[in-house]
């Protein structure tokens, strides 16, 4: 598989690890129980087209949003992560 | 029609011309007891458990395509019970004294080979694990030696014992492990649970579920028409999110993509199962003389059933690292399976919120090991509504109450385990 | 020695000029530059060359290329030898040494052949139906017996003393094949300006140019191939490589390809690899990897002299090698009369040809009457011959007749399957073709395209033509616009084909050859319900030996869809699976193996320890100092202790540069510290270190360590050496995905500082000779838990933190990393008077336990910050990672494992890690087993064993007497569960 | 503070002992580069490998949503613009290195631009690497054969031209890799720093990968 990382250009898989659905939000500070239990253990595992975060761990250290088939791993879209599973930013 | 060197014998006789078909092409009937989705090892041992043990023979299994078609058709066939962690250790002894008496229980050889299982190691942390998970293992009765680095040496010489990166230092030993012929495994299910009288189903995908005002199920929707079910059990693993998804259920599970290998046939060259302790290789010998190996999963999500290349020199890395004398045998195929990969490396055997409908799923990379074990505890799920004490801790809320099962640790990271 | 007994005086692709010695099993031959082990052994008039894998019937060359299933040998000796080496691809070399295998005691006279006689029970799947009783005989007796028996050739045993490497190339349009397809390709995209890559796994470029000849452009093959290839070589972004075969395709455009870079020696060079495993990353590929001959099934095709008629006519036009001096052939299609000429035109002579189409081409028909050779219009139904090859073939004729043929090889053209493999494996299905009756390409991957005869169009100009036109599709495709200029032109030819897959009659017919499965081991597994074709695979193996089924895979679809009553496309393909061809494990681990299995990470003093002579151990990748014995110790334990008594006793020092240092920078670091700590660091005072206690989300502990804050905006961050890598990719992924609201940036420092641990009573009487006299180091000056940048003498500057591991009065030193060497060697120097004593993990550990530190066994990721006897470190006035999970019902019960100390009750008993922790007086089981030892050491200070536990509500039973239960070192005796700080448990010595 | 041995002095301990000592720098690759040839023989060198052993180099990265300002100050610093690419810019005195979004390098001889005279200069976090990596300078007729072992990025003059710059990795170990100026006879320069605890196993692999080609190896303090 190769990622274009959207700073350093195309790369090979082992630069990247892999963490896991980016869809789940990280619960606000006081959630309860049931919805952190949800954030952290249940997925859609979607057979198809699915957001996903990987880590540019062996380039740019950056966190990306991947756009990816798991029935074929074609990669749609690679944008940064930044961001992403954050809870409505408390300002 | 009974299976043995005497009917072989009179078979060919007569050219083999007689012989039946090994389980019956069943129609789907309206309605059964029990349907089991997926014709997997765990479908079809759960059927001929039910139909033996419990006396629930009105049972269907239904595949989508050909039976073993999914993991129990694609993993490298070993058969161990070294468990650390309370929950596992005790299932997985059930399903090995399962293995030990398989044969006979079905009439079907299914070379159950009990060669050994070595788990290598290279530090004294490691070591300490081993001696852990060694103690857990004898408390429970289920054999397990500690060997030191002389004993490794003389039960297999040809490791790189002179100037590896991560020497070792010794192993944990199962004996009674070893491995079986996988798709003999799923034949002898098949074989004797039709004998029994149970219908198996072969190009029947399930759509969905068919279910009552209550939102109970009480059959499922199938590409060949509609059948009935007082209950329902999924032995999908690779699938079951996406077959709990038709009945709304979002389940603890990612799929990922595990390869295997194997090489050409040679003379026997590898004792029993063993695997490297500082890297991601574990090997056997197949009885046909192909090296059957595997390591790590690919690490992402995946439904594609094939695996990339990083992977692929990671575990070819570690064969050669462990053991030097391999490097002139040719890898002969690769494929990949998909794995159910719960968030704490353990299975899933339990009824779902959705009444009727009962789960046997998140086996990560150790199902095969478990057919006939969850075969048992399942068709005792499904027959009597407990769960059988040996799987009494593979409960679908322990991720919610925090009492997982998580033998390496690492937590609701499912590609980690 | 033999002499080249069937090698023609004229012709053929070899260098006559360079005569080569070679052996099989034992016996001398010659051949030339230019043979392969097949060509040569063809050459000198040898037939049986292996044994069949069940039956061990003779086998003789059926093939000339990768897809052999019979001549497999085992190629060179001693460490290097190679099982299972197709002769027909293993180039000559001088001095070559093959032997046969699965033969016992020799090629000739194989005992094994015995299973002949029970090849009525041996069928497919019989092993499933016996040796079931009585069960314990599997391991016993039946099972070694079948190993022994099964396998094909024997691997060396030994390391392999040969090196592998692996690389990477990149190209916009790689091509697999030099026939006339892949050369086209390849001479399009190259002019377009593409960077191309041709792979070709033979040694000589041209593909079936090579054998079967033809004109281009009017020209002879042999001279357009020349000519192309010398265009091809002027062209620098196209890079031809031979020796090569391209075996996978991988996501995202990547290739797996195998270089032989120097099997065509007897040895590689110094310096040199022996293959090279190529990563090739490539916009689009087209692949013109040929089509493969297929056999027809029929009774003794196996018998040696029975040959592919492609093969036949390979071994005469380019190797100059006769397989027979009377040739028959049979035939249901155009393509097989090639062979009839070529070996006409090589003076053999033609026994007949058995055509199984009801009419041939006139030109054929004069052919066979100018030549005056029958031909006779059927099948062939037998084969008379053995060991030493084809006699008589029996053919049954159109209507009842029958004939038989004298002839000492029969040449066999069933029809020509496409290589579907490359464009089969990210599971397309390939597509039936009736006119062929073969599958061809279907659902190839993305950017990938067959052309020619891979592509199911077989005839010289069709190969061209495509070929030409899928490379320059695929220059524009990758974004070369340059003009490919026009298509190279041959005659057109016919090819016309009635499909033939088996004939009916007495004896075995093979299908897959290797395997040994017959015609009527697919009737039987239809039989039994194994109609899919997967289950047909496994259930008669077919298709599963070392050719991957190139030759039988079509041919037993076809029987099992007839005997189904299906059509062939309705029986379907098994799903194609890498690699292409066998590859050598070796190469795919390349030079990661023995002491480079993984790379290895150095401290700073490492060679300063080396010097010291310090016994190492592997940490991850790092060497660590474990220990540094010194004359007269007689173990490690003596080493250990010495240096634990000189640290509790004067000063000691250790080299920490393993932990992970982050700077964490920016106005927001302290908030954002807060977030991924249990414990609050916003409010930590500049000049001052806290220890630090992550979870993970799931409210399991992460990671420990001590951070410090140099300066309003400005943290130093440390982790645990195994977390190093991983604790930073979290705090990134905190950063950057769930607080982005917050500014402040992470850099990891690690390999900046060298950072020495420096413990003892004595540690400011070491640090006053170098440290800066300005800096005041006394307690007041630098209590306990301060951190600050200090003056060395000498004006290095260097970061002093008074924490303590240990439990003793001590610092952390930090040095740029360069100077790493020098502070160990400085503080020997310095430190001389105070008796200082470098000292490694071992002892290290040794002070953390006596301590009652957690460290890795109790960091499992299955603790939470209670049981480790942190819990009051949870803040409760904010947010975190892990707070809410940490709170689950099971997390927080009463019965959890907790960390406890323990000792053992008999002072002398020394205490080991994994034991379990049973209630004293009773028998140990699964319902008492309440806990482990996770860590143990030899206390000095104590002078005893103590040890850190695990145990279900430990701290409740301080002072209780449990039992250690060690069944698998045979251990068992009774431990005091004890508050599991052993030393100095007020803290006094450390903020001394 | 630079790479490079700067502090060497004798000192005089206090009370009756007496030892000398000094602050001698050494370099990660000290104990593993032995300045000659290595590999096939009889061949010319066609991969060079030259240590870089006097620099400092400084990790600049850009506060929070500050990445422009931040740019702005090292064009005043430095006098042309910042890479927002991975690219590598020759400055009079310095290189600067991308080295991610909002970050990059700069890459001094000793003393040049040191944490102290740049801190105050660039409105950043800083963090000073000049100790943290090992720099090897990578020539020769061979040396894209000898870096297609090690790297998975496409060297080819067309798609790695003349500063060009990588942060990536090299059999499993993070690099950073630019392409420098030519040499003088047109060759290539590839430059590569390395974490300095993995610098003695990489210089291995690499001479390990070069050996076939032959590999002239030595140290410099001159930046290329």
């Amino acid at each position: 598989m190769r990622i274009v990382c959207p700073f350093c250009g195309e790369r090979e898989l082992g630069e990247f690890t892999y963490l896991g659905d980016a869809k789940p939000v990280r619960p606000e500070a006081g959630a309860s129980e049931d919805e952190v239990f949800d954030y952290v253990y249940l997925r859609d595992n979607v057979a198809g087209q699915t957001s996903e975060y990987w880590y540019h761990g062996g380039g740019c250290r950056a966190w990306l949003k991947l756009t990816r088939n798991t029935l074929t791993h074609e990669i749609s879209s690679v944008e940064p992560a930044a961001g992403v599973g954050a809870r409505q930013a408390v300002k | 029609m009974k299976y043995s060197i005497f009917s072989l014998a009179r078979a060919a006789l007569s050219g083999h011309k007689n012989w039946q078909r090994t389980w019956r092409d069943a129609t789907p009937k309206d309605r059964y007891d029990v349907v089991i989705i997926g014709g997997g090892g765990h479908g079809l041992a759960t059927a001929w458990f039910l139909a033996s043990e419990y006396g629930i023979k009105n049972v269907a299994v239904l595949e989508k395509g050909w039976i073993g078609s999914g993991n129990a058709g694609r993993n490298t066939t070993i058969i161990r019970s070294n468990y650390g962690l309370p929950g596992n250790t005790g299932f997985y002894e059930l399903s090995m004294k399962l293995w030990e008496r398989m044969e006979q229980d079905l009439n079907y050889n299914a070379m159950v080979s009990q060669r050994g299982v070595i788990n290598l190691y290279h530090s004294d942390a490691q070591r300490d694990a081993y001696a852990r998970r060694g103690n857990t293992m004898r408390i429970n009765g289920i054999d397990a030696e500690l060997l030191d680095l002389a004993a490794v040496k003389k039960m297999i010489p040809f490791l790189n014992f002179d100037n590896a990166r991560f020497p070792v230092q010794g192993g944990l030993l199962q004996r009674r492990g070893g491995t079986a012929r996988h798709d003999a495994v799923v034949w002898g299910y098949a074989h004797a649970a039709s004998a029994l009288g149970v219908d198996i189903i072969q190009n029947c995908e399930v759509t969905g579920f068919v279910r009552d005002a209550n939102g109970k199920v009480t059959g499922v929707e199938t590409s060949r028409g509609k059948i009935g079910a007082g209950k329902v059990g999924m032995a999908v693993a690779g699938s079951s999110s996406r077959v709990a998804a038709m009945a709304g259920l979002r389940l603890p599970i990612e799929s990922h993509v595990l390869q295997a290998f194997v090489s050409e046939a040679i003379k026997p060259l590898i004792p029993g199962v063993m695997t490297f302790g500082a890297g991601h290789f574990y090997v056997s010998q197949s009885d046909k003389g192909g090296l059957v190996f595997g390591g790590d999963i690919d690490g992402y999500n995946s439904y594609a059933q094939r695996g990339n290349m990083p992977v692929m020199e990671d575990v070819c890395e570690g064969g050669m690292a462990l053991m030097p004398m391999i490097g002139r045998v040719r890898l002969l195929r690769q494929w990949g399976g998909i794995m159910d990969m719960s968030m704490d490396g353990s299975p899933i055997i339990d009824r779902t919120p959705v009444d009727g409908l009962y789960l046997n799923a998140g086996w990560c990379y150790g199902g095969f090991k478990a057919t006939p074990g969850s075969g048992f505890v399942f068709a005792h799920l499904l027959a009597r509504d407990t769960p059988h004490k040996e799987a009494a801790r593979f409960r679908l809320d322990r991720f919610r109450t925090g009492a997982m099962i998580d033998e390496k640790g690492q937590g609701a990271q499912p590609n980690l385990h | 020695m033999t002499s080249q007994s069937h090698r023609l005086t004229s012709g053929g692709l070899i260098d006559r000029s360079a005569s080569l010695n070679f052996r099989f099993d034992g016996k001398a031959f010659s051949g030339f530059q230019g043979d392969t082990l097949a060509s040569a052994l063809i050459a000198n008039g040898i037939k049986l060359v292996g044994r069949s894998f069940k039956y061990h019937r003779p086998r003789g060359i059926l093939t000339s290329g990768s897809e052999e299933p019979n001549a497999l040998v085992e190629l060179r000796t001693g460490a290097r030898r190679e099982p299972n080496t197709k002769a027909t691809t293993a180039e000559l070399y001088e001095g070559l040494e093959a032997a046969s295998q699965n033969r016992w005691p020799s090629l000739r006279h194989d005992v094994m052949s015995v299973n002949q006689l029970f090849a009525p029970i041996f069928v497919a799947g019989f092993y499933y139906k016996t040796f079931m009783w009585p069960a314990k005989f599997w391991e016993a007796i039946y099972e070694p017996a079948i190993r022994r028996a099964a396998g094909l050739g024997r691997a060396a045993g030994v390391a392999d003393p040969d090196h592998y490497d692996k690389a990477w190339a990149h190209c916009d349009v790689l091509i697999a094949g030099s026939g006339p397809a892949g050369l086209a390709a390849a001479l399009a995209a190259g002019r377009a300006g593409a960077r191309v890559i041709l792979c070709e796994e033979d040694f000589s470029l041209g593909g079936r140019l090579l054998s079967d000849g033809g004109t281009i452009d009017g020209v002879p093959a042999a001279e357009w191939l020349s000519r192309t290839l010398a265009k091809l070589a002027d062209m620098p972004d196209v890079r031809i490589m031979p020796r090569t075969t391209l075996f996978g395709v991988y996501d995202g455009g990547t290739y797996g390809a195998i270089e032989r870079v120097n099997d065509h020696l007897p040895s590689p060079p110094e310096h040199q690899v022996r293959q090279r495993l190529w990563r090739i990353v490539a916009r689009r590929c087209v692949v013109a990897a040929g089509a493969i001959e297929r056999p027809i099934v029929f009774a003794g095709n196996d018998t040696p002299g029975v040959m592919m008629a492609s093969a036949m006519r390979t071994y005469i036009a380019r190797y100059a090698a006769t397989p027979a001096k009377r040739v028959a052939l049979f035939t249901n299609n155009e393509d097989g009369w090639r062979t009839v000429e070529t070996a006409l035109g090589a003076g053999l002579q033609i026994a007949a040809v058995i055509d199984a189409r009801p009419d041939i081409s006139p030109a054929h028909r004069s052919l066979a009457s100018k030549s005056a050779f029958p031909v006779l219009h059927g099948s062939v139904t037998g084969v008379d011959g053995g060991k030493d090859g084809v006699r008589k073939i029996a053919v049954s004729l159109t209507g009842d007749a029958r004939a038989e043929v004298e002839a000492d090889g029969l040449a066999v053209s069933g029809g020509w399957n496409p290589a579907v493999g490359l464009t089969s494996y990210h599971r397309g299905r390939p597509k039936w073709r009736d006119d062929i009756a073969a599958f061809v390409p279907d659902g190839a991957p993305p950017g990938m395209v067959a052309a020619g005869a891979a592509n199911g169009d077989f005839g010289l100009s069709a190969c061209l033509s495509q070929g030409f036109a899928a490379g320059a599709a695929a220059a524009r495709d990758a974004g070369h616009s340059g003009k490919a200029g026009t298509a190279p032109v041959a005659d057109d030819e016919a090819f016309s084909l009635t499909p033939l897959w088996h004939v009916a009659g007495k004896g075995k017919a093979f299908v897959d050859y290797q395997h040994d499965v017959t015609a009527s081991d697919i009737e039987l597994a239809q039989r039994e319900g194994f109609e899919s074709v997967e289950h047909l695979k496994r259930y008669t193996t077919l298709g599963m030996a070392t050719d991957q089924g190139k030759t039988s895979n079509v041919a037993g679809l076809a029987i099992m869809a007839a005997v189904s009553g299906r059509s062939i496309p309705e029986t379907g393909t098994t799903i194609y699976r890498p690699p292409y061809v066998p590859v050598a494990i070796g190469a795919f681990a390349g030079h990661h193996r023995d002491e480079t299995f993984h790379a290895t990470r150095l401290t700073p003093s490492h060679h300063w320890a080396v010097e010291q002579g310090a016994v190492f151990v592997d940490t991850g990748l790092w060497k660590r100092a474990q220990w540094y014995p010194r004359a007269g110790e007689k173990d490690w334990l003596d080493s250990v202790t010495r240096e634990v008594k000189a640290v509790r006793g004067g000063v000691g020092f250790c080299d920490v540069s393993t932990l992970g240092k982050i700077d964490v920078h920016g106005p927001d670091a302290g908030a954002f510290l807060d977030r991924v700590y249990i414990n609050t660091f916003s409010n930590l005072a500049v000049g001052k270190a806290r220890y630090g206690l992550m979870l993970r989300e799931d409210g399991m502990v992460y990671d420990d360590g001590t951070t410090s804050r140099l300066a309003e905006d400005h943290y130093f961050l440390t982790t645990t050496t195994a977390k190093a890598g991983l604790v930073m990719q979290h705090l990134e992924f905190c950063r950057q995905v769930l607080f982005p609201e917050l500014d402040v940036q992470l850099t990891s420092v690690s390999d900046q500082w060298a950072q020495f641990s420096i413990a003892g009573p004595k540690t400011r009487d070491l640090l006053k000779e170098i440290v800066d006299p300005a800096e005041d180091l006394s307690n007041e000056g630098f209590p306990f838990m301060g951190a600050r940048e200090v003056r060395l003498r000498g004006g290095l500057k260097a970061r002093l933190f008074r924490i303590s591991f240990s439990g003793e009065m001590a610092f952390e030193i930090s040095v740029p990393a360069r100077f790493g060497g020098a502070m160990a060697r400085n503080l020997m120097l310095a430190g001389a008077p105070f008796g200082v004593t470098p000292y490694g993990t071992e002892a290290l550990g040794v002070m953390r336990v006596e301590k009652g530190h957690i460290a890795g066994p109790e960091l499992s990721g299955t603790t939470t910050a209670a049981d480790l006897g942190l819990g009051k470190m949870m803040s409760t006035k904010k947010d975190y990672i892990g707070r809410v999970m940490a709170g689950r019902k099971a997390l927080v019960a009463p019965d959890r494992q907790v960390v406890v100390g323990i000792k053992p009750t008999d002072k002398a008993r020394r205490l080991r890690s994994g034991a379990h922790i049973i209630p004293k007086g009773q028998t140990p089981g699964p319902d008492n087993d309440q806990g482990y030892v996770t860590s143990v050491c030899f206390s000095p200070t104590s002078d005893q064993w103590i040890g850190l536990a695990l145990v279900e509500r430990g701290r409740e039973r301080i002072g209780e007497i449990v039992h250690a239960h060690d069944p698998i070192r045979g251990e068992d005796y009774d431990v005091e569960l004890c508050n599991p700080v052993f030393y100095d448990p007020d803290g006094g010595r450390q903020r001394g | 503070m630079s790479s490079c041995a700067i502090l060497s002095s004798t000192i005089r301990m206090e009370g009756a002992s007496v030892a000398d000592f000094s602050w001698t720098a050494r370099s990660p690759l000290e104990h593993a580069l032995v300045a000659g040839t290595h590999g096939a023989r009889g061949v010319e060198a066609g991969v060079s490998l030259t240590e870089i052993r006097n620099f400092d180099l400084i990790q600049v990265m850009a506060r929070r949503g500050q990445g422009a300002e931040l740019g702005k100050a090292a064009k005043a610093r430095f006098g042309v613009a910042v890479p927002d690419a991975p690219k590598a810019v020759q400055t009079s005195d310095a290189t600067l290195i991308w080295s991610g979004p909002d970050q990059f390098f700069v890459l001094s001889k000793g003393g040049k631009h040191a944490m102290q005279t740049l801190a105050p200069a660039l409105s950043g976090s800083l963090s000073d690497q000049s100790h943290a990596r090992a720099l090897i300078s990578i020539s020769g007729a061979k040396a894209r054969a000898m870096l297609a072992k090690l790297s998975s990025i496409d060297l080819h003059s067309d798609a790695f031209p003349v500063g060009a710059a990588a942060a990536t990795s090299m059999d499993h170990t993070s690099v950073t890799l630019w392409r420098g100026g030519d040499r003088p006879d047109g060759q290539a320069v590839f430059n590569l720093l390395v974490f300095a605890t993995f610098a003695e196993s990489l210089w291995h692999t690499m001479l390990d990968s070069a050996a076939e080609y032959g590999v002239a190896t030595g140290h410099s303090a001159e930046l290329a």
